[in-house]
């Protein structure tokens, strides 16, 4: 299977072969690499590179991104298989200019500093999460209009969901 | 001994107290939130009761449920942990009216120590130094140059009025007096109307020392020695330890007395403690007293081996307290890394959610007081901090060993935790140095962390695209499974995550 | 100090080990079986190599693949654990002759001490008590008398050609004497076709007490005090502790010295045991002296604050001991209880298979030393035992109520284990009195427990019927679910149990 | 829906009713209980009785015998719906005289004491089965004849694997 990472701005070409029991030969960017990847939870991984153990948490997020930690560190990077990616490509050329702001994570819905049809500009607050008893303000990553509010205040919401849509 | 405690908390600091009340022989009682059916703590407790819904402000800081539920199960004293209840006075005055023992000091003493300024004339009053600085405004230029010059620089000018930083001015030198006090002045006129300001010794680099009391109705008073806080992110405390390396045995002693003097002007009963600001020179200066129990009490128990909640229960009992100060040892060190729910690795967002999996390091010198389990829900409406791991060592050295080596192997799925911060401070230069303020985390360390480059980005890279390729095949067979067989139970897959393998 | 080291074991002792090489600050190399590719020790070790099949004698017991595995992977030492080759002098010799430090004593003592007459001779010449007996055949009837009068009744006659009970005779009274031995001879001819028998000391209803010592290669010896190990079933240990209630400071101090003596005797280096049995008088007699790390080794760690591993590894790579005799203190008292995949209400059956839920527990006083983890699959080929549950309280009392504690809340589902008993054991009268000797668990507790009423029956078929009906509920959900919108992924489900639960 | 379980050669008539959230009522010989049980892990259930609180490991193992751990207590008994029961004893009766051993625990079997045809006397040791290091000698539980065996020494066999029919 072929995979498209994108990592630090840099696209990296990678391909997954089973080679039997939880082995694997990686590629990536035509180097190839052994690995026994046993998995031991549903995103925790052992993985034996030659005879070196890791300990790996894969968390996926939506659209794709990928937070690994290994040994106290975060790596952070976009991951999809090559049909998905083309997919998205052709059919994200309409999308350019809009911009949902998502959850980042469970919470519920304190504050709307904005209303539909409202202007507003890039990094301007637009819509305030409360969890765990901090309110955190989401900002807008482009500057357009607010074409859609699809929550209320008092809303709890999940993880990723769609708060509000601006273009 | 009472035969009955109610808790009034919940998460971790509630199990911890439900640990002593089971030592001890006591039956316990919990409240709970509907969204706690599940928590530890209404798991662990001899009875739970609901008290209301989520919010706080609904269950568990609502007075009259509480009171209501202790009743009910005729628990005779009540644990309050910490925040919540812990520290009002008018709780504090209904259990009294109810004869219901708290488990804490009198309502006089959190009053007056829950106000700064009456907590710091009753502390003066009693010789405990305070930061100096004139309480009251001052009415002339002159006045506050004589003030300043005889506390020494740099000192703070602060609005009387103020609050927020307003109107306040660090001068350094005194060749800036003049014009800062101006600024100063015409800036808490503007903000407050009030041009009257204040001046105080400013504290440069401060470490954060405190000093945990405990005392009895008899008046007898120990002190367990200091714990140092100074690693805080925001003016949070999330890294503790027992000792301090900059408290010397002279220190740690007349620290120790004048938090005996400081709670002994307060009649103060049960465990609370004295917090310090130290400047380079160690000279301390109160700060303020918590009259609770606090988050980072683990370290001094680990390294005095006195249980402090125990402790605080039977001098509630009306015991007296067990052990003199001189019986009190400070034997090697220890460390506490606060565990939150947020993502160290986006600005520490809350992560509230479901933990699917959960691996709590053990073995020498590590112990985990913590108040989630795998399969665990962490609910939205309450603080971040999930448990705690601390550690012991002969030394500090070994203690941080102990903590990196138990860091590497803490596993926490489905919500992000501070484990990863935890394990960046832990391989800090400058934090295995003991040479830290409470300024390290903001000011230091998060710059260095910055230009430190990653490691292993291709083994992340590469159990990305196995666990990609995994999820793929994982729906494709299903799929196929689905059609040949019809659908499968979850419970057979739930039970047996690797049945076939046997052999 | 050594740059890696090998860990030639398995199960919770690797696990200990690889805690103190990266407490450390040393590489870890692990070795594993097919079986154990998902085992802790290979997720935690920096490095791992398989070395077979499952069965031990093709891997874990195979010395030359073990010594291949050092070699590949460049290690200077070699940690051999407990068990496997732990006590294996040719194994000891091998790694001499590959220029591989073996964590343990020399060959040489190794083979002196594991066997029990050369062992009881070398002890005895150095000063240690020995149940008094003729290690001879004796002549006459007259000098078995003479000889049973010395020591003093009870005795006991056994074959020197003997085994298996046949020829052994308990004489309680002088009066038996004459008849018992004619029974002994005649027995011993017909069974062996050899009528000699010799005389040993009887030790009565006796406790096992052991002494942990160390010694490095510069003839420095300390001892860290004795354990307790009289809880055991079927002569194998079950739960261990430090202090004993029946040692006094004299009585460990001069056994702590009879230790050192018998370690001398053979220049022995490293952590070792030896082991006596202490009849009701306190005369204590040397059994056996163990070359290596033992299970129970953790409760001396909690009462002394020495980590006996590291020190191990420390006198391995050449350095002295860091602390001298008059340093080790012991502090409170200190509990371990093993947990072993065994159902104990169906004779202890063991019990591999797939862990579903594990929950330790943890709070203060309280130290798992474990190997396995939830989701992990206990293999069939090796020990029953999967982890040890050690406390720590300032007595004995508060040890045992940690212990209560901690283990009403230890969870363990998917395979049965002897948490079940240990709770039993820890609301014995007798153990809590401290009233027990090595048969006390077959011999008085068992029939204790028969005797017992079992509480909460209701509760128990209330829960089983709400599980049953839930069960079913669950399969015709599943499957209307399944028809109505095709098979789910077991993905999914997995991962949030609970995921519809938010707000 | 009905169930009755079998505990100290005794019947038990249970019913339980499902009243919303996580609460039952729960009949027991006639009795009323409401109870509020939360299930934690796949076996484990969190149960309130008024203001009680257990923490119950329901284990069940084939043939609708259970195993539940409180507190350190381990009751035994059997329990069923009544359909399932009515089932068994009408399908039941040709059965009598019959004994099936089955493995008590996954291992290996070491060692087969008897051949197909052989009497054997109750509680006469069969077949020798390895787990962790222990060799567990089973018992046929009836006196009879070996009617048929379903493994070979050396074979690795499942928790409650059929070994051998005695009739």
């Amino acid at each position: 299977m072929n995979y498209v990472a994108t990592i630090g701005g840099r696209d990296v070409r990678i391909t997954v072969e089973e080679t039997g029991g939880s082995n694997y030969v990686v590629t990536i960017d035509r180097e190839e690499h052994l690995v026994d990847a046993q998995q031991i939870a549903s995103q925790l991984w052992s993985v034996l590179y030659w005879n070196a153990v890791y300990e790996v948490d894969v968390t996926r997020h939506p659209a794709d991104e990928y937070e690994v930690l290994i040994r106290g560190d975060c790596h952070k990077f976009t991951l999809m298989n090559e049909q998905r990616r083309a997919m998205i490509r052709a059919g994200g050329k309409g999308a350019a200019g809009k911009a949902m702001v998502t959850s980042p994570m469970p919470g519920k819905v304190v504050r709307l500093l904005v209303v539909e049809g409202q202007e507003v500009q890039a990094d301007q607050g637009v819509i305030v999460v409360e969890a765990m008893k901090m309110e955190n303000e989401l900002q807008s990553s482009v500057a357009g209009k607010v074409k859609e509010i699809f929550v209320r205040e008092g809303e709890v919401v999940e993880l990723g969901a769609k708060l509000l849509l601006v273009e | 001994m009472f035969q009955k405690i109610l808790i009034a908390n919940r998460g971790e600091i509630a199990v911890r107290v439900l640990r002593a009340c089971r030592e001890l022989g006591v039956r316990s009682v919990v409240v709970f939130s509907e969204a706690d059916r599940k928590s530890l703590h209404a798991r662990y407790a001899d009875e739970a009761h609901c008290i209301g819904p989520a919010p706080a402000r609904e269950s568990y800081l609502d007075i009259d449920k509480v009171i209501e539920a202790a009743r009910k199960s005729d628990a005779q004293a009540i644990h309050p942990g910490y925040g919540f209840l812990a520290e009002n006075p008018r709780f504090a005055e209904r259990c009294e009216k109810e004869r219901i023992r708290l488990i804490g000091p009198s309502a006089h003493a959190m009053r007056t120590m829950g106000s700064k300024t009456l907590a710091r004339q009753t502390v003066a009053a009693a010789g405990v130094p305070v930061v100096p600085g004139t309480l009251e405004p001052i009415a002339t230029d002159a006045e506050v140059a004589r003030f300043a010059r005889e506390i020494g620089f740099p000192v703070m000018l602060k609005a009387t009025a103020g609050g927020g930083g307003k109107g306040m001015r660090l001068v350094r030198e005194e060749s800036d007096l003049a014009s800062f006090l101006r600024m100063a002045k015409s800036e808490a006129k503007s903000a407050f109307g009030d041009d009257s300001v204040y001046v105080e010794k400013y504290i440069e680099n401060p470490r954060h020392i405190e000093i945990q009391i405990l005392g009895d109705r008899f008046g007898n008073y120990v002190h367990l020695g200091e714990r140092e806080c100074s690693i805080q992110r925001r003016h949070q405390k999330v890294i503790e330890e027992s000792p301090s390396v900059i408290v010397t045995p002279e220190v740690r002693e007349a620290m120790g007395k004048v938090a005996i003097e400081a709670a002994r002007a307060v009649k103060y009963e049960g465990a609370g403690t004295c917090e310090f600001l130290m400047d380079r020179n160690r000279n301390y200066y109160f700060l303020e007293m918590n009259t609770r129990l606090q988050v980072e009490h683990p370290v001094t128990e680990m390294v005095t081996g006195i249980d402090i909640v125990k402790e605080q229960i039977r001098v509630a009992a009306g015991e007296k307290l067990s052990f003199r100060q001189e019986d009190v040892k400070q034997a090697g060190h220890s460390i506490e890394c606060r565990i939150y729910a947020e993502d160290p690795d986006r600005n520490f967002i809350p992560c509230p959610g479901v933990i699917t999996s959960l691996r709590v390091p053990g073995g020498p010198g590590v112990r985990d007081d913590s108040g989630v389990y795998a399969g665990f829900e962490i609910p939205i409406h309450y603080d971040p901090i999930i448990s705690k791991l601390i550690t012991w060592g002969k030394d500090r050295e070994e203690a941080i060993a102990r903590m990196r080596r138990a860091l590497s192997v803490y596993v926490v799925t489905g919500v992000k935790t501070t484990v990863p911060f935890h394990i960046r401070v832990m391989r800090n230069r400058h934090f295995i140095e003991g040479n830290f303020d409470t300024n390290f985390i903001d000011q230091v360390f998060f710059k260095e962390e910055r230009q430190r480059p990653l490691e292993h980005q291709e083994m992340a890279l590469i159990t990305a695209a196995i666990q990609a390729y995994r999820e793929e095949r994982m729906r494709s067979m299903t799929r196929r499974a689905g059609d040949a067989e019809g659908p499968r139970s979850m419970w057979k897959y739930a039970g047996r995550p690797s049945g076939r393998k046997l052999g």
